[in-house]
């Protein structure tokens, strides 16, 4: 048991200070060595962390999926315990983005919020997740909030395209995409050097999550096995 | 009809309710379930009806068990819990209907209307459940059970509630249910009546069976179990 | 099939236990209607403004009035464990589902069906010609919200406090189900057509769909434990 | 303390549960209150306890009437009824504590424990009472009334979900309760039981009392009684 | 003295099992919001509406949240015959009334803390300075709602369509408190002050003062069977 552990908290180790570096780098280099931006000028920067924090906020979600479907098929308590990590860490990840988002929309826009497409859709988002751990601890039986988490991780997931659809059709405001555009490289129409920060933030914000998900998963696995050893012990 | 247990244990948190558990039964045979409070009784005929998944170990009713999709398997349990599992809003008679087409069980009017005769409900065939007396409500779901015909039938104390004729009533049914091949397992406290009835005997003791035998008269290893682990007078 | 006859028997049951008491048919009724008047006197609405926002106003009172009824759904299956005398059963899970989305579903268009006229004669409107269509789409609105209501039903059926949890799941995952029934209202009520609204439309049908589907089939795992 | 009860009728919609029942009880009392299912035994003491209201006469404690407001009386009169009237999620300690000061009964927190260990859900104090077995429910409501020493105590069928040690329990609990100058009423179908702790019997059938006598030994008047309104079996 | 030692213990008793599970408080939060979202999704409001309508989306808000959370209040009553228990007890009623309203009315002010600075932000509305008036005004009235709202939720405690039936009865007879508020509210966004609303003002207060004398007067009566 320790033995195997070892190595695992190891490569953990390594991916955490991985994880740092990288941030610390892309940090660098979108705070100081990439150009301000023609318009927005220093608040742009704040790119760097709002735009890597979304998108490791989305593959969490998917996560839950995974998660979620995967517990209902085969009844392993490890996916259920991915599902909540990936949950918890995907609200955080929400969360940040909409923070900071707000911060650049105060100098920018003029103000902390408006009802554009995007933005709703992100705090809608957080809502449903939310209110999947608040399902999870509203209900008594383990097993019980595991399933029915599951179902929502579920269905609150393919429930999001059409939200996406829905919400976007409303009515759009947000920054046209400039990034992700359909139909032109991104290195047409962004400075390569914030290109590269951006790249790199992001490589950063990846590790950092997969650092955090293997934390809090072990986590939950901790719980489980001081539960079992608990019960052994017969307490 | 054979049920088969293995490993069977079943924790609530940090609390082993049930431990180890092995246990074969057949047809014909009427089981005493006997322990003290918080034995796990309760908990045990939750798992043989499916209502409760086990920790570990496993159920096997005919080589089949529990599993989402099982439903045939659903078929062949019965639990009798008092005063439970009756639509309050519903009559008498409607609630026998209805528990009987769910189970699939084609019963003439006349031959409804005798069964609720039998258990002296004839008069309050169209009272609601929500106005019948505990005993009645008792007496209803044995008429339930004597209709939908379970080959394994599980009561949770059933004697606290029914007044004398209604006990006699009880251990008929019961009698011939097993006399026609079925299984009855009846957790109770009262344990002179049921040792009367029974055919066997399983005492559990802090979630662990410590007792697993055939009546015999007399019965020194009875004796001596029970005194052991049902201290002080229970009559 | 006995998916099918098991769903009539217990849709019976619940019609049954309606009918003699008609607590949330009547109750929603006039919920309905009384959330109308309650928009009215908090938005003090001027009459021109109001044909404007039926159709928010109209979905509004439905959303709320249809999640409390939501909230009932499964009385007659909490008192006495009712709902474990189903799970001891051999009943077909999906059945369960079906049965109380009909149920539900049944309960809100006959509510529906008194409240949007109502509307109309309350706050004067002159579109009758355009109700049929209307019906149309506030149908398809309200299928979708039964499904996924039911759903949520179910699985906050144990929480802790589940009258607030329920709305508060529900009515983000509702979002798209909203929109595209107020957009399809507005057009009809604005052109007397569809027109522009019919991918809106098409949006409503692929959700009904898709969750009816994925309802029938995992509600096993929905309601056992 | 003193019970007397006039011409006391109660009706549900057209059926009358009970009918013009008289009745004197006195300190030290300790009644059976016996009767086939649905002769009106839970309503009784549902009178007794102020829960509902009679149609028709009147009950009188010490010339006291219940009434909204007569607070006094309702500190005089408790009501067992098993596994009912306790907060499912406040531990067992915090119920007896909560019950208590509602009672204004002062009590040390030593004295709390110690009645605790008696009812032997010592080591359960800090479980929450949704997770107690039925029997271990029925415990805690003895110890509370215990604490909370009322003058009339009620009791619906406390037998069916205790175990021996914990009959023994209760039945010591009744018999001090008497001797300190208390009355008890206790419905029960454990007819061999309660006879042999009763100091006086009361047989209702169908809503009318039919047998009301101080016990003697031998007592041929309740033999005759007995096989008259309660017929079959009942141990 | 006793009246308000038991309202203590009872109160006590109540914010325990809400400190334990913080179910209400957190769902009331969420939800509170979440309506924030589903006003304007169905709205489609225009920037300066929503100054206008401020309060009254607010006082919607609430409504709808408070509601929700009475449906809640006397749950662990429900539970296992509790509330017999204490009707057994030598508790005043009067306590009871007051405890629970107490509760009732901590949860919605603290909801009402987080949720109007955050309809600040989300509807960008500049007006910050006049927020010390506006929560003063929606105090007075969060008391009447809570007062109204648990003697209904007593009287609806045994009714079968309860979680219908309680706004159905409730609403009509909040709509004095509802329009008051609002039009405090709206007076103090126009003008910065009080000034004309201060009518309205005073039947806020003379509605809180009444019905809470009566609360603790007839309790007794709602309560008891
Ligand atoms: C609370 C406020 C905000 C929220 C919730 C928010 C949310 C989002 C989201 C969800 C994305 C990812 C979009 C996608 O690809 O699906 C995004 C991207 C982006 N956001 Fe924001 N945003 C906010 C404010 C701002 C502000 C104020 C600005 C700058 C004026 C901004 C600029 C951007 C940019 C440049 C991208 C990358 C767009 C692309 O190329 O795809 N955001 N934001
Ligand atoms: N839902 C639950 N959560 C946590 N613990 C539980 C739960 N149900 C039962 N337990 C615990 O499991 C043990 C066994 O309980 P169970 O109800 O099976 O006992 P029992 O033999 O039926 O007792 P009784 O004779 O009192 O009815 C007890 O210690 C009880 O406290
Ligand atoms: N709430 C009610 N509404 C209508 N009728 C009722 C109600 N409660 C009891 N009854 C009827 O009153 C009669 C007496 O019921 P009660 O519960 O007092 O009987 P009991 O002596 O306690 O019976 P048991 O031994 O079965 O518990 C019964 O006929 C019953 O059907
Ligand atoms: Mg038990
Ligand atoms: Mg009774």
């Amino acid at each position: 048991m320790a033995q195997a552990a070892k190595p695992i908290r190891k490569s953990r180790g390594v991916l955490g200070a991985l994880a740092l570096t990288a941030i610390a780098i892309g940090l660098y280099w979108g705070l100081v060595i990439a150009p301000p931006d023609a318009y927005q000028g220093e608040v742009q920067r704040i790119m760097y962390l709002h735009l890597p924090s979304i998108l490791t906020a989305y593959l969490s979600y998917f996560l839950v999926f995974v998660g979620s479907g995967m517990y209902l098929w085969k009844r392993e308590k490890r996916d259920d315990i991915l599902a909540h990590s990936a949950a918890e860490i995907g609200v955080l990840f929400t969360a940040l983005t909409i923070i900071a988002g707000s911060i650049w929309g105060r100098p920018t826009w003029g103000v902390w919020w408006t009802w554009d497409a995007r933005l709703t859709l992100t705090a809608i988002l957080l809502l449903i997740y939310t209110g999947y751990l608040m399902l999870r601890s509203l209900i008594e039986d383990e097993s019980r909030a595991a399933s029915a988490a599951a179902v929502l991780g579920i269905i609150g997931f393919l429930d999001i395209p059409l939200i996406h659809m829905s919400v976007y059709w409303w009515r759009t405001l947000h920054q046209p995409p400039s990034i992700l555009q359909p139909n032109k490289p991104p290195w047409e129409n962004v400075h390569p050097s914030m290109l590269t920060a951006l790249a790199i933030s992001f490589a950063g914000f990846l590790l950092l999550y997969f650092y955090l998900l293997s934390l809090r998963y072990r986590l939950g696995e901790m719980r489980e096995k001081i539960k079992a050893r608990r019960l052994e012990r017969g307490v | 009809m054979r049920l088969s247990i293995d490993k069977l244990s079943k924790a609530y948190g940090f609390l082993w309710a049930l431990r180890d558990i092995h246990l074969e039964l057949q047809s014909g045979q009427l089981v005493a379930l006997l322990g003290p409070n918080g034995a796990g009784k309760t908990t045990l005929l939750k798992l043989f009806a499916g209502l409760i998944l086990p920790t570990a170990g496993s159920i096997q009713l005919d080589g089949a068990t529990f599993a989402p999709g099982a439903l045939d398997l659903r078929r062949k349990v019965g639990l009798l819990s008092p005063a439970d599992h009756l639509y309050e809003n519903l009559t008498v008679s409607e609630n026998l209907r209805f528990f009987a087409s769910l189970y699939r069980r084609r019963h003439s009017p006349a031959a409804l209307v005798q069964t609720l005769e039998s258990v002296n409900l004839g008069p309050r065939r169209d009272d609601y459940v929500a106005n019948l007396s505990s005993g009645m409500k008792c007496r209803l779901s044995i008429a339930k059970w004597q209709l939908l015909q379970p080959e394994l039938l599980l009561l949770d104390e059933p004697y606290g509630v029914l007044d004398g004729s209604g006990v006699d009533l009880l251990e008929g049914f019961l009698r011939a249910h097993c006399a026609g091949g079925g299984v009855v397992i009846m957790a109770s406290h009262h344990v002179s009546r049921v040792l009367q009835l029974c055919s066997h005997a399983l005492i559990l003791h802090q979630g662990r069976l410590t007792f697993n035998e055939a009546k015999q008269q007399p019965w020194p290893s009875f004796d001596r179990a029970f005194s052991e682990f049902l201290p002080h007078g229970g009559s | 099939m006995s998916l099918l006859s098991e769903t009539f028997l217990l849709l019976r049951k619940d019609l049954l236990l309606e009918l003699r008491r008609r607590d949330s048919l009547l109750t929603m009724f006039f919920f309905g209607t009384l959330l109308l008047f309650v928009f009215h006197f908090s938005f003090d609405l001027p009459p021109d403004k109001v044909a404007e926002m039926t159709p928010a106003l109209l979905w509004l009172a439905f959303l709320f009035t249809g999640t409390l009824g939501l909230a009932q759904l499964f009385n007659a299956e909490r008192e006495n464990h009712c709902l474990d005398a189903l799970l001891l059963s051999p009943l077909d899970r999906g059945a369960l589902f079906l049965a109380k989305t009909s149920f539900n579903l049944i309960l809100m268009v006959l509510v529906e069906i008194v409240v949007i006229p109502l509307f109309w004669i309350l706050f004067n409107l002159n579109s009758w010609n355009l109700l049929p269509q209307l019906f149309l789409v506030t149908f398809l609105g309200t299928v979708g919200f039964c499904v996924l209501g039911t759903i949520m039903a179910a699985i906050t059926l144990k929480a802790r406090a589940r009258e607030l949890l329920l709305p508060l799941i529900l009515f983000p995952l509702m979002i798209p189900i909203i929109l595209a029934t107020i957009r399809c209202m507005e057009n009809v009520l604005r052109t007397g057509e569809l027109g522009d609204a019919l991918p809106w439309l098409r949006l409503l049908l692929g959700f009904d769909v898709i969750f009816l589907t994925l309802g029938v089939l995992i509600f096993d795992w929905v309601i056992e434990s």
